[in-house]
């Protein structure tokens, strides 16, 4: 069985769950939106809040990420499936591709859904080229922070007292990611007057970040997942 | 309940033309008999719409509030009062919609942007939010009964939202200088043309909202009685899954 | 002799399915009552009605001269319920758990104790976090917290799965001393030797329905 | 068995939960603190951290609250505790006011420590008068915010559909002392030149709120949890 | 005939606490071995390192030929465990379960119909959500998942565990089927009448040892 029929498979069956339960859309989302509802009734004061928006739509996206992925290994856990993957034999690797895959697709949707807030509710306006920085920057991020992700989130699979330090591992590694994607996202909006062509090299950096983070996650998930 | 097509009776349909001759009332006061204000312009016009919306949605979301504790506290519970109150917070979330939508229209003329989070703006907003989530509830599932007792609590607590949307300016304001917009009511001149639009305008929707519930209530009668007929016929698909 | 559970043609509703599609079933008090049938029958849900947490959506019934639809809430307090779940607190000790089922109706030091003697809760094993027992340490933790509650009624679903040899034997003899003391058992069970024997009566229950 | 007892014991039982699995202090809190501190990165602009610290401060209790919240009530459906505690027939007052306890416990808990993280990261000086105030705000708002919490958490627990609402029917609720918190903050922190004197009203506002869902909470949560 | 299972004074631990204290067995192919044993013997355990998924502290051992202690990973994908738990995924329907185990072992079509109507699974069940499902109903699905798989072994811990009546004789008759087809079965039971009928070798775990 090939590795990338299994891994597709397996993004199959995430997003197939995803779908049946509609966590991510009824509940992830208005989450989201909620939260930056929130903060844009807790900070307008002086009307900083087209400043913050980027960071804002990249801290709800982190927030939420971590929603999806316990959401995503808790059905794994849940009933004891991820001990039947381990025992199917299914090549870890593909497992990391698969669920790697269908965070990225959700965290995308979620993306979208809260640029698209943020535009609205903070008024921001965008220009054409702005645009075309938001339309690399958000998947590139996301390639990263779904690789990231997955990788915690098989981490917090395994023994239970792991899960405690996860916080405290992650959100450092996702800190560069968030900076580099707020700092790309405000010259996008040319929000506090940044430029878009000061965005690109920021992107650079998240690429770099994502390739980085595809090679570790797919050389690590497999002895983090197993016992 | 005798076969009928459709919600309507003979009384609705009357009803529902003098809904209809009220609202052509208010289009002819509204647009062209009243004349435009001082300092809002023509646009003041919208005010007829934006707030008698409003406060038929007060009304409506009141009268689910009484039939909730009716339900609540009567002996026999009638699922009736339940379905009257699902109705009227139906309608009363649309006219709140609507009294956003005009609400931001109108702010986009007055104060040249759609939105600000300003007190009564954002209490407006969570009110809306609380009652789709009323609404959200009513479509839990489980038995009738369960969906009214646990939606008739919800209500009792969600009406505790109105007073919150209604002093939210005093409130604010008198605790925090900061300036709040939406208050047009007290810097709106009125004549008494406007006044009279005005009150008709409540006039018109009021009966509108009547019309409305009494349908739609009827809908949710009959809603109930068809999952019903789909309960027996799954029942004795059900029945037949027996092997012995 | 007093009859306890009556249903009468009662329909019950769970995700839009009729899972109990017109049970009508009595109980005698003092009764081990057996329910068997194939799986989805409806075994599991009939004692959850029972116990008051399943409302009926038709028909009608009473436990303990309690009329299930419109005040299966007072029930409660006067049945015991195990269901395919413990109803345990993972984090929390084997004792810890007892002990705080024990506080929430009140039982005395002597009934906890007595309890998980007769489970066989001793030494290392009360200091265990659940999350940390085998299976039917667990079911044997779950039948210590349900015994410490002076229960008129035992609804039991499928209580010996997961119980050693010598745990089966316990529970039986726990049952036969609870009906002697004048409470009612209703038990679920696929069994059929073992339950047979227990059982003065056996209800078949098949296609949501009792006939 | 007096209500009182019991909701004693379901209070000692929820914090010795916590007390055995530390996800509070291992987990949540970290994950707040180390938000505070990408707040600090993403909105490092122009020095108006001082101006929103107070703003952050409630905001990073929202959101630990919601993961408590879930947590509070996912040990009950975990392995069907909630049945039993219902057939159990315990008070459903006193379970409100158990839980709402050990939830008001562990905000507190949580509140001090990011109180304390904005004032060291946040460079925020504090003044005596605003301590007093902070002292005063920090438990009666946490007394609202614990009531309405396992109000709706106890509608979200059970059937899964439902939690797609705690967001939802949470927001509106929370909004006011989310707000009330924040303005008495600020006045406290005296950011943006708000005054001391300016946040008792405030506090007064949180008291009403923290009555009215004590009050409402222990009429309304039988029916709510009840199926 | 050869030896498929061989454990030497093998040692496991979880959390700290040794489950496995020195397990001295051994199974050959073709065979159906029952382990037996009080609550926390250890057989849940013994089962787990025999799928290569708990790892060995100390002692050796050989499954299929694989050396526990280098290389358990490699015996996954010929081996087949049932747990306690069933290892479904609760948003998806029961086929939907079923075709995605059966992708990530490559099972064909007919093998996928084969299982399903092996355990009944048809019409209206096919479609339900597992998390919608009667206890026995998951069991049975859960079997169908892993009766997809060309597993050389089976590790079965209490299998019969919520199954009804037809259910038990069906997966009997599985078993003993899987045997003449060469495939060896270890399982775990407190069954003890049943399981003593269908096992040709009895092993006695307790204390988290085997003698
Ligand atoms: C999205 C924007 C708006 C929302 C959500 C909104 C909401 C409301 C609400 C809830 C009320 C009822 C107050 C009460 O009696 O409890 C109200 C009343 C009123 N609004 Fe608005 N409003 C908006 C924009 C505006 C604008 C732009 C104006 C005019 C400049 C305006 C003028 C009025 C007036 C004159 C009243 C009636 C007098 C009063 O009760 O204050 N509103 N609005
Ligand atoms: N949450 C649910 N939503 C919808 N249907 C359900 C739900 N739970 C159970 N069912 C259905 O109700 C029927 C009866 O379930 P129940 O658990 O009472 O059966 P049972 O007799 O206990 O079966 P078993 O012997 O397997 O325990 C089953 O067909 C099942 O599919
Ligand atoms: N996660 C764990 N952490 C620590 N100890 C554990 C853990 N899981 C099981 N144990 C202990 O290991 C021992 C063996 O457990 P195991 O599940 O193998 O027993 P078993 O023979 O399967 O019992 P049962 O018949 O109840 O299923 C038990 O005493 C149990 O307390
Ligand atoms: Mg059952
Ligand atoms: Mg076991």
């Amino acid at each position: 069985m090939s590795r990338s029929r299994i891994a597709r498979s397996v993004a199959r069956k995430d997003l197939r769950i995803e779908w049946n339960s509609r966590i991510l859309t009824n509940q992830v989302a208005p989450f989201a939106a909620i939260v930056m509802v929130l903060f844009a009734f807790a900070l307008d004061n002086e009307g900083i809040l087209q400043r913050v928006a980027p960071g804002l739509v990249w801290l709800a996206t982190m927030f939420s990420m971590l929603v999806v992925i316990q959401r995503s290994f808790a059905v794994e856990s849940a009933d004891g499936a991820l001990d039947a993957l381990r025992v199917a034999g299914v090549d870890p690797v593909a497992i990391f591709a698969g669920k790697s895959l269908a965070l990225a697709v959700q965290l995308l949707v979620l993306e979208v859904i809260l640029v698209f807030t943020a535009v609205v509710l903070y008024a921001v306006d965008i220009s054409a080229s702005g645009f075309g920085l938001l339309v690399v920057t958000v998947p590139v991020a996301t390639v990263g922070l779904a690789c990231v992700g997955t990788l915690y989130g098989g981490l917090a699979a395994g023994v239970r007292g792991r899960e405690t330090l996860l916080p405290l591992l992650l959100l450092p590694v996702v800190a560069p990611v968030l900076i580099g994607a707020t700092r790309a996202t405000e010259s996008a909006f040319a929000s506090g007057g940044a430029t878009v062509s000061e965005g690109w090299p920021w992107v650079g950096l998240l690429a770099v970040f994502a390739v980085l983070f595809v090679a570790v996650g797919s050389v690590a998930f497999g002895p983090l997942i197993d016992e | 309940m005798t076969p009928r097509r459709g919600t309507g009776t003979p009384a609705t349909a009357r009803l529902g033309a003098l809904v209809l001759a009220l609202l052509v009332a208010l289009a002819l006061f509204g647009l062209v008999f009243s004349g435009p204000d001082r300092d809002q312009g023509e646009s003041v016009r919208i005010m007829y719409v934006h707030v008698p919306s409003i406060w038929v949605a007060y009304i409506a979301f009141i009268v689910t509030a009484v039939c909730s504790a009716a339900y609540l506290s009567k002996r026999n519970r009638s699922l009736s009062w339940d379905r009257v109150a699902g109705a009227s917070a139906e309608i009363g979330v649309l006219f709140v919609a609507v009294s956003l939508v005009t609400g931001s229209l109108w702010g986009r003329l007055s104060w040249g942007t759609y939105w600000v989070w300003d007190a009564r703006l954002t209490s407006t907003a969570f009110l809306f939010i609380t009652y789709v989530g009323y609404l959200a509830v009513r479509r839990l599932g489980g038995t009738q009964r369960q969906r009214a007792r646990r939606s008739a609590v919800l209500a009792l607590l969600a009406i505790l939202e109105i007073p919150l949307v209604h002093f939210s300016v005093r409130l604010w304001r008198s605790l925090h200088q900061e300036a709040t917009v939406a208050t047009g009511g007290t810097d709106v001149h009125m004549d008494g043309l406007m006044l009279f639009s005005l009150f008709l305008g409540l006039v018109a929707f009021t009966a509108l909202y009547v019309w409305l519930v009494l349908h739609r209530q009827r809908g949710l009668t009959l809603e109930d009685t068809v999952a019903d007929r789909g309960l027996d016929a799954a029942i004795s698909a059900r029945r037949s899954e027996a092997v012995g | 002799m007093d009859t306890v559970i009556e249903l009468n043609d009662v329909v019950a509703v769970l995700g839009g399915f009729p899972a109990l599609a017109g049970v009508t079933m009595s109980v005698h008090r003092g009764e081990i009552a057996l329910l068997q049938g194939p799986n989805g029958a409806g075994k599991t849900s009939v004692l959850r009605v029972c116990a008051g947490l399943l409302p009926i959506e038709r028909g009608s019934g009473r436990v303990l001269g309690i009329d299930l639809a419109t005040q299966r809430e007072d029930i409660r307090s006067r049945v015991g319920l195990l269901g395919h779940q413990n109803g345990l607190y993972l984090d929390l000790t084997v004792e810890q758990n007892i002990r705080f089922w024990a506080a929430t109706v009140g039982a005395t030091e002597n009934e906890i104790t007595g309890a998980m003697s007769r489970m066989r809760i001793d030494g290392r094993l009360a200091g265990v976090k659940a999350s940390q027992l085998s299976a039917g340490q667990r079911r044997r933790t779950a039948l210590a917290s349900l015994t410490v509650r002076r229960a008129e009624m035992w609804l039991l679903d499928e209580p010996h799965a997961g119980l050693d040899a010598a745990g089966r034997d316990e529970l039986d003899a726990l049952l036969r001393a609870a009906v002697q003391a004048g409470a009612t058992v209703v038990l679920a069970s696929h069994e059929s030797e073992r339950a047979n024997g227990l059982a003065s009566r056996v209800i078949t229950i098949d296609g949501g329905g009792a006939r």
